[in-house]
């Protein structure tokens, strides 16, 4: 049990929640978090005492409520998060895969020569940046509408510009992982992927991506490994 | 070198671990990632008739000594079952886990899944599962009228997993056995349940669940012992083995294989290669060349 | 300042913890003890008709998660236990123990030692002594004459203590209610065996006995759940109570007090301090008086 | 599982029995030996490796038939040990109560200045005394009979030569520590008593001291706890 230390508004329908408590953690692992009577479910972390989370249902409606000094019941940080590797990389962010990312290159952003993020957003008032730019050289907006940045996916800024990054970091809806990962021909990749958790310790097998599980293989794979599987 | 093999109603399994059902066991995929992994056969998730989304979450809860879980009996029904597993070919066992509320659920199962399923088992034992599991594996009336009926509906072995939630179980054994069972597994899960002091109820959605891991293991020992002392069938040890010592444990109370499962969890895939070699270790220092020579030693 | 005192069928405790039968309470002097040590109450060892030596040893086996024990009930018999108490006065209540083999020798037991018990608490579950404990309170019918037997027999307030080794509890305590009993207490030992690997046989001497600690916490908490949906008398908890969260989750769970044994073998007198004050702190923490405000929340 | 690395004859009836593993231990400690289909009992450490051992009755005379290579069964150490105290010392042992002594010498030999050794047995081949006196400054002997040392009980010598002790550790029959305890006035005394133990961690109650329990609260004692006890 942990309290609501702080919460504030991202973006459009996205909230930061920093807890009383942080967690040991590497960037990629997720916690699952229950509210008594409402449900349990897994959220990444964006830093070891915050989660910054979309609405998008019932139970996260419910988050959306809670006030400073409420309480909220989390168990983890559990699954592989990100491996530090490359120099120069490109993080790929789409919708709500901001957290994950956000928590790589707050952890390690000394440890890159370059860190670009190109993060797409269906328009302007969903990018939910937080200060993101204050730990990455470069930041590529896109949205689908125009409203900010470039009008397209990020994988279309991946894709023209390839060739500068010895690496990528992704998260994101499937299809966009999936156009990471081909762009990328599943190499020098580690993408997060996302399934439906439910115990979120390798029991009850239903967050499986193909033989492996999301929870405990995952959420953060090797883009070798994902050959075809996604 | 001492072998691994098992061999238990005409079907030969390569050591004798066996993935429990209701871990990581729900599309073929993880079967045979089991398998890849060292385990000897797999136990599907246990089948039933229309398709169960389980319970709503949490659905699990971590313990000092193991796991509290109620999944509900989440499955794709029979239909949706035979349709996942087409088009693949399984080098290793593959025992289907059914449930039913009825013989005649139980029995129908057993029929269309049967060109699929190399040997049932039947959960007579999920303890909390309304109208399923050990509801009606309590009884041991309802043992022999369940085993009786999938007997009577497949010729595949048929192993009764049996319930520890009982003043006897050997009762139950005697019941399945009597019945024409080939085998009978234990132990299903414990009846528990953990309550969260600060948010004062307990924390399943389905508030009671089943205690599975290390904690359950001299409870399940227990069971073993019990079973393979009155009992002609072979029993299949479950419930809590994590080490190998664990393993040559049920072996010598009677387990003729095991089946690991909250294990897996809590200690990864590893767990199958690691307790195969501890065996294997053991019956080479101890003098002996197969594991069916230590099955009941300590029954004396 | 919250307060931890109780009060149980008429008798006032300093606080809900009391100290568990079979630990450490052989002889009047380790029951003052123990309330030194800050239990609000003290269980003696179970008292029978003859003085009984025990079973030799190994009578205790240590695992990860808790002990398994068979003690076989040794015991100075009834007049023996008089003489050692002489002389002895108590400023605690003291619940005795008793075991029989029929309802008239649990009577008997209660008539002849009324003077000295303030309470007492009825052995309907020990799962190692052959004609004893859980071979008889296994069955609802036999808790019922034993408790009304005793009930007739005494004025003093009667704790029917149950087994776990049963397919529902609530059986064995509705039987309980129903024939007059003050209170039920729950659980008893689980049923377990524990197996040496190179001696190739059950470490203990009587082969099987009763798994305590830890590992045993969460099937307690759910038969102390189960009976206090159900019963209108007090349910004492006990079982594998070791830190004072587990504490405050039998009492969410309906445990109007709280027995400890294993614990104080594994941590040590403290453990009474040591629970006590952190289920005071949590009291204050959370906004209550007193015990008996938290007992049963979580049964919503 | 342990297995019996050597063992030989210390004197009449008493045999040492030096172990495959050692223990980590404090002197005074003890561990419960199982001898599968005999029984198990408790007995002192007298070194990590080493149990010295009196023939009483048909468990120890299984024991005593093991050969080297056979296996035995080890729980253990349990209970308090001596604590290391004071300067100059003496040890009282009577019977078989050599062996904490000897482990506690041999453990603590260059912490003392002075350690003086009265140990009393009932014949000259009863006596037990291993290599000690590679450990000690003197030895006293007395036995029952005059047949060695001085005829008598060891607690006479004590008696005796109080006055040039700090302070005293004693093992040996009850008698014996009674007599010690009265001598030293239950100050500047550790005894290790013995009680019939059967669990040896402090749940059976069957080695109940007073309010004591030897197994927990002992079986090392000092002299201050056992007035109005012993």
């Amino acid at each position: 049990m942990v309290e609501l230390r702080e919460t504030w508004e991202v973006a459009k329908n996205v909230r930061a929640f920093r807890l009383s408590k942080g967690f040991d953690f590497t960037p990629g692992q997720f916690v699952m978090v229950w509210l008594p009577g409402v449900g349990e479910k897994p959220f990444s972390l964006a830093w070891k005492d915050l989660l910054v989370i979309k609405r998008v249902g019932p139970f996260t409606s419910r988050l959306f409520e809670l006030q400073e000094g409420d309480r909220l019941w989390i168990r983890g940080p559990y699954g592989r998060g990100f491996e530090r590797k490359w120099n120069r990389v490109a993080l790929v962010s789409g919708g709500i895969g901001i957290p994950p990312l956000y928590a790589l290159v707050r952890a390690w952003r000394n440890e890159f020569e370059g860190i670009t993020l190109i993060y797409g957003a269906r328009s302007k008032e969903e990018l939910a940046l937080l200060d993101i730019e204050d730990y990455v050289d470069e930041v590529v907006i896109t949205t689908d509408d125009g409203s900010a940045g470039k009008k397209g996916f990020p994988t279309d800024v991946l894709a023209e510009r390839r060739g500068e990054f010895d690496g990528v970091y992704a998260c994101g809806p499937e299809p966009m992982l999936k156009a990471v990962l081909r762009i990328m021909d599943y190499e020098n990749v580690q993408v997060s992927a996302e399934r439906y958790m439910k115990c979120g310790i390798g029991v009850c097998g239903s967050c499986n991506l193909g033989k492996y599980l999301v929870c405990r293989d995952g959420p953060v794979f090797e883009g070798e490994k994902l050959r075809g599987v996604m | 070198m001492a072998s691994l093999e098992v061999k238990l109603f005409g079907i030969r399994f390569e050591n004798p671990l066996i993935l429990a059902s209701g871990i990581n066991d729900k599309v073929p995929e993880q079967w045979i990632r089991a398998h890849e992994e060292g385990a000897g056969g797999v136990v599907t998730k246990s089948i039933g008739i229309e398709p169960r989304k389980g319970y709503d979450n949490p659905t699990i809860v971590e313990l000092p000594c193991g796991l509290i879980n109620a999944m509900g009996l989440p499955n794709p029904g029979w239909k949706g079952f035979l349709e996942m597993v087409e088009g693949y070919t399984f080098d290793f066992p593959l025992i289907v886990s059914i449930f039913g509320g009825t013989p005649e659920e139980f029995a129908f199962l057993a029929e269309k899944l049967s060109d699929v399923a190399d040997a049932f088992e039947l959960n007579l034992s999920c303890p909390h599962a309304k109208g399923y599991g050990m509801e009606i594996g309590q009884n041991p009336e309802n043992v022999y009228e369940v085993v009786k009926a999938v007997k009577d509906a497949t010729d595949r072995p048929v192993i009764a997993k049996l319930t520890p939630n009982i003043d006897d179980i050997t009762k139950l054994g005697l019941a399945a056995e009597k019945a024409g069972a080939d085998a009978v597994s234990a132990i299903n899960t414990l009846k528990a349940i953990a309550i969260d002091i600060y948010a004062r109820r307990p924390i399943l959605s389905n508030r009671v669940g089943g205690y599975s891991g290390p904690g359950v293991k001299p409870v399940a020992l227990r069971a073993v012992y019990d079973l393979a002392k009155v009992l002609d069938i072979p029993v299949i040890g479950i419930g809590g083995i994590t080490t190998w010592q664990d393993a040559v444990e049920f072996l010598l109370a009677g387990a003729s294989a095991l089946q690991i499962g909250t294990a897996v969890s809590l200690r990864g895939w590893k767990v199958f290669r690691e307790i195969n070699e501890g065996i294997k270790a053991y019956l080479e220092s101890e003098g002996f060349s197969s594991v069916s020579e230590i099955v009941g030693l300590a029954l004396e």
